[in-house]
């Protein structure tokens, strides 16, 4: 699940990075923002959108993205 | 447009109070006015509910330096220093959001602190959720701790006190009241009075975003639905970073004398604090919009001036001083941003680049909002239900204080404590649970001695009897800090109530707020701020009444303040105060299922005069232990003090009456010392009833309970739900 | 002998340090962006929150202007002294081994602990005998302490049995450098000075300090 | 950029998440990992792995994976 701050919602990690970033010398970097990566084998994934709506994510200011990897890609 | 209702009545105005704005104007309001009157008329900006009754509260003395009015209030603590307090609640964004909700509710009450040119060096909180077998009430106090802490701990400010109670009609409404404490160089205090026609009004920190639209009006001032997502507000999120650098920067504009007037961004943001500081100052405020410094894209000039957006302050400064803020808001990597312009017009006037898109007159905005009278009523029937009933009557003595430590509201809060830096600063001499007031050394700042504060409110007796419930919330504060030789300096509250257009909670209200008015009069205790909270209800009817107090004092000596903490084999234990135990109102009571009506008749003159012998005995520096009497009674206050010191104590209730309100009874005014013979013999009016010693707690014919057993109720009683 | 203790934006505990290095010796602030140490003998990189801590605790400090120059101080061999956010920079800039992840409990802790002192043989510890029992603070959420390869002499402090807070690997509190000029430890031996506060038993480590020849 | 915590060292994040949706009464889930995300707009991809190197992620106890999404997938 790739777990990001809602549009619009203040993300002051990402504030941090970006400046971090330019600081460094690193050019051309824009938009960032710093979410949560939260990884799990699971049996039945059609369950994993429940999971994150009850659990992983906070609906108010995070929005999800479930990826789902086959078996044989997962390492 | 196409709204169910008129739009000054979505926003939460009435039909009279539109046409008052209608006649103000001279014609109607477009909808940026609109939406700005409906956020400075509402509950939580313009106390329509709440002001008549705060007049009565007393605010004068001689050390007062800052009283209400401002963003927080000043004492005199001597040698040239100012310590500048305040209170407030964030409780409906902590129901939303108990995290986010938490965190923010810190950042605002040390923006309240430092905007009054003071360093914010504690924060006390005060937090109510429901009983904890509620998972949502878990849920809530876990977050809102971490929430807490996670601003506190990362801007440096310790939390060095608070309080939490766990009860049913908090359940869907659970209280998160945040109280900081800052120091001053006296002549550092500044207010927020707007200034001098052609100085420059600039935007310090943050930039500006969707945050809380609406969140004043809509979100503070109707009862809470889970039905009606349309009132969702956007949350709002902390970044204790941005504020710690907005703190520093701040600070030493002060210092320089840089600005001419400071005020923090809280409820209705750029609107209520540009109409305030135009109001106090008696100028007026132009305001450009477009120089806003925006977070996100596209957002109406009615968005801009009520955004709730976090860590930002505004401030009037003369235009030739310009380029030294800029150099200073540089350093600090603070965003300064000139957005308007004091004026002699008296209005509030909005511009969005060159066109004008509000114009309101200052005065109608802050002072005209209507006031409204209670219709107070006495209500006939019980407002709430019994509490669950966990304890049988026939439970064994030892079986009751075993139950009594582990029930939520007296079990240790060392989870809670322990997520909090209590230390940073260097000023901590007493930390949380190592006594009943937190005690700050005022040594590094110049100061002699040291500062006590505390935090209080007990809203289950305010439930049994605002009246006498409210005046004891003020006693237990006075009588933490007399139990560390503090004299109290000032005072500040949060009035967290239910729906004040009900009779039955404006009758809860205004018994409180006398209860409050005769129990500052008879310690001499200035209320030098606060805030108020209301229509805080959940679809089970309104909370109990929590009229929480925070209270700050002097000590001369550190050196001799005791802890609650039994300390020697053979020391005397005594009863001192005027102690009238009762079971009415008790934790006991609510354990066995009962809620009284009407708690005993209280002499507050009488317990204020023992606090001021207390305290005095406390100075002399002979006591080893002092641990105020408060929930759960004398057993459990003694069973506290036997497990902070890990030692034990043989105790005979017999000279006060004995049986189960001696042991169990609650009231105020009651303290346990405890120290060598003589010294503890000298207290007047003390009551030997014991000594110090052995593993276990003996209370004579009623129960023996080894230390450890009691430490393990104590401790492990919260722990053993929540994590 | 004169310390100089770091200022980022987001310290927390700079002014606490200052404080307890003036118990001992004179100590000034060094500002972030300078990169003059301006002369100090030895350097605190103190407690906080270094630019909010929002990537990893310590991540972003470590690249601070006056972080070149406390790399190229302790290159030359001058004692500087990580505390808690401190010791978390030190160890993302290199100069000690090792990372710190966030504790066990995934919970702020803030708790007084007991210390043991491993190694006198540090320019920390020098005024300690080793298995002296110190009582010292800690208070941080990201202080387990994780170095698979850590020589044993490099340990220098431990959690007494019992008190680690954090789940750090073998309980360990504080570790120095390979060449011992540098320490990092998660407690706050500036929180423990003053006997009114509860314990001066963190003062051993000002006082060691203070004990170099200037 | 996905950034997980290095195997073999533990994740009491990925623990505390993976006891939550058992709690929860979601069955067959294991192997809960969490991490970082951050994504960020970039002129130069190539220069990603280096940002990863020097700040984003730290090699001792972090890996990381760069994921490109290009302009037009970027919404
Ligand atoms: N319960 C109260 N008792 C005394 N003063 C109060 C109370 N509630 C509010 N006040 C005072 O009214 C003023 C306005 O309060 P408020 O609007 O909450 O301040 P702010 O705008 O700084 O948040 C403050 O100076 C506050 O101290
Ligand atoms: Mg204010």
């Amino acid at each position: 699940m790739l777990i990001r701050p809602k549009e619009g919602i203040l993300d002051p990690q990402g504030q941090a990075v970006e400046q971090a970033l330019r600081a460094l010398g690193f050019e051309g970097v824009g938009h960032v923002h710093v979410g949560r990566l939260v990884e799990l084998d699971v049996d039945d994934p059609s369950r994993v959108p429940e999971m994150c709506e009850r659990l992983l994510a906070n609906p108010l200011i995070e929005d999800y993205e479930v990826v789902l990897l086959e078996e044989a890609a997962v390492s | 447009m196409s709204h169910a209702l008129a739009p000054h009545r979505e926003l939460g105005l009435t039909d009279s109070e539109y046409e008052g704005i209608v006649e103000r104007l001279g014609r109607e309001p477009n909808a940026l006015e609109l939406a700005v009157f409906s956020l400075m008329w509402s509950e939580h900006c313009g106390y329509k509910h709440s002001k008549k009754l705060l007049g009565q509260l007393p605010t004068e003395g001689p050390w007062v330096l800052m009283g209400p009015g401002e963003n927080a209030g000043a004492v005199d603590v001597g040698d040239g220093l100012a310590v500048a307090f305040k209170v407030e609640s964030h409780n409906h964004p902590s129901a939303v959001e108990p995290f986010q909700g938490a965190a923010t509710g810190v950042g605002g009450i040390l923006r309240d602190v430092f905007a009054v040119g003071a360093r914010p060096i504690a924060v006390l909180d005060s937090l109510r959720f429901g009983e904890l077998d509620s998972r949502r009430s878990r849920f809530l106090f876990d977050w809102v701790v971490k929430g807490i802490g996670h601003y506190g701990n990362s801007i440096g400010v310790p939390t060095v006190g608070g309080e939490v109670y766990f009860e049913g009609p908090y359940e869907h409404n659970c209280l998160v009241n945040a109280m900081c404490v800052g120091l001053a160089p006296r002549e550092r205090l500044i207010r927020s009075a707007a200034a001098g026609v052609g100085n420059r009004v600039v935007l310090l920190g943050a930039r500006t975003g969707r945050d809380g639209i609406g969140g004043a009006s809509v979100l503070a001032s109707a009862e809470l639905s889970d039905e009606d997502a349309s009132k969702r507000p956007s949350v709002q999120i902390g970044d204790p970073f941005e504020e710690s650098k907005l703190l520093e920067c701040c600070l030493e504009l002060l210092q320089r004398g840089t600005l001419a007037s400071l005020q923090d961004l809280g409820a209705a943001g750029l609107s209520s604090s540009s109409s305030e500081m135009a109001s106090k100052g008696e100028v007026g405020i132009d305001i450009d919009v477009s120089r806003v410094p925006l977070r996100e894209a596209g957002m109406e000039p009615f968005e801009i001036m009520i955004s709730e957006s976090q860590e930002r302050m505004l401030c009037v400064v003369e235009p030739e001083r310009l380029a030294e803020l800029t150099e200073v808001c540089g350093r600090w990597e603070v965003r300064a941003t000139e957005i308007g312009t004091v004026t002699d017009t008296r209005r509030l006037r909005v511009f969005d680049g060159d066109d004008e898109v509000g114009d309101m007159p200052v005065e109608a905005l802050v002072d005209d909002c209507p006031l409204y009278d209670l219709e107070p009523a006495e209500p006939p029937e019980p407002v709430y239900p019994d509490p669950p009933r966990r304890l049988g009557d026939d439970a064994q003595a030892a079986e009751t204080l075993l139950a009594l430590l582990g029930s939520p509201n007296v079990a240790s809060k060392r989870f809670a404590f322990e997520q909090y830096d209590s230390i940073v600063g260097s000023r901590t001499l007493r930390r949380p649970a190592a006594a009943d007031a937190a005690v700050l050394s005022l040594d590094h700042d110049g100061g002699s001695g040291a500062i006590a504060v505390s935090i209080d409110c007990n809203g289950r007796r305010v439930a049994c009897d605002p009246y006498a419930g409210a005046a004891e919330a003020v006693l237990e504060c006075a009588a933490n800090l007399a139990c560390v030789g503090a004299e109290p300096l000032g005072l500040t509250n949060c009035l967290n109530f239910g729906n004040p257009e009900k009779p039955h909670v404006a009758w809860q209200l205004q018994l409180a707020v006398a209860g409050l008015r005769d129990a500052c009069l008879a310690l001499g205790v200035p209320v030098v701020g606060g805030n108020v909270s209301l229509y805080n209800e959940g679809a089970e009817g309104p909370i109990y009444p929590t009229p929480v107090v925070g209270m700050v004092g002097k000590l001369p000596d550190p050196e001799t303040v005791p802890g609650l903490a039994f300390a020697d084999e053979g020391h005397a234990i005594a009863l001192a105060g005027r102690f009238a135990p009762s079971l009415e109102g008790s934790e006991l009571e609510k354990l066995r299922g009962r809620l009284a009506r009407g708690l005993p008749r209280l002499d507050v003159h009488a317990v204020a005069d023992s606090l001021v012998g207390l305290r005095a005995v406390v100075r002399a520096g002979g006591l080893a232990t002092v641990h105020d009497v408060s929930d759960g009674g004398l057993a459990c206050a003694l069973a506290e003090c036997c497990i902070a010191g890990g030692i034990g104590a043989r105790v005979d209730l017999a000279a006060l009456g004995g049986g189960e309100a001696a042991a169990f009874g609650e009231g105020p005014g009651g303290v346990v010392i405890a120290g060598p013979r003589e010294a503890v013999e000298s207290v007047e009016g003390a009551v030997v009833i014991g000594r110090v010693g052995g593993d276990s707690l003996e209370l004579a014919g009623l129960l023996s309970v080894p230390v450890s057993e009691l430490a393990a109720a104590h401790e492990g009683a919260i722990p053993s739900v929540v994590s | 002998m004169r310390f100089g203790v770091i200022r980022f934006p987001g310290s927390c505990d700079e002014i606490d340090a200052l404080l307890a290095c003036r118990r001992f010796a004179d100590a000034e602030l060094l500002w972030h962006k300078d990169r003059s140490l301006g002369g100090v003998d030895a350097v605190v990189v103190p407690g906080g929150f270094s630019y909010g801590d929002y990537l990893r605790a310590g991540a972003i400090a470590r690249f601070s202007p006056v972080m070149e120059s406390v790399a190229g101080f302790a290159r030359e061999g001058g004692p500087v002294l990580g505390i808690c956010n401190g010791f978390q920079v030190l160890c993302e800039a290199g100069l000690l081994p090792g990372a710190l992840l966030p504790n066990a409990s995934l919970r702020f802790v803030c708790r007084q602990v007991d210390l043991v002192v491993e190694s006198a043989d540090s320019p920390f510890t020098r005024a300690c005998e080793p298995g002296d029992v110190l009582s010292v603070p800690v208070k941080h959420m990201t202080g387990r302490y994780h170095a698979p390869d850590l020589p044993d002499e490099q340990v220098v402090l431990r959690y007494a049995p019992g008190h680690n807070p954090n789940g750090s690997q073998d309980d360990i509190a504080g570790v120095c450098s390979a060449e011992r000029n540098v320490m990092g430890l998660m407690p706050h031996p500036e929180h423990a000075v003053d006997a009114l506060t509860g314990s001066a038993d963190g003062g051993r480590l000002f006082e060691s300090l203070a004990m170099v020849p200037a």
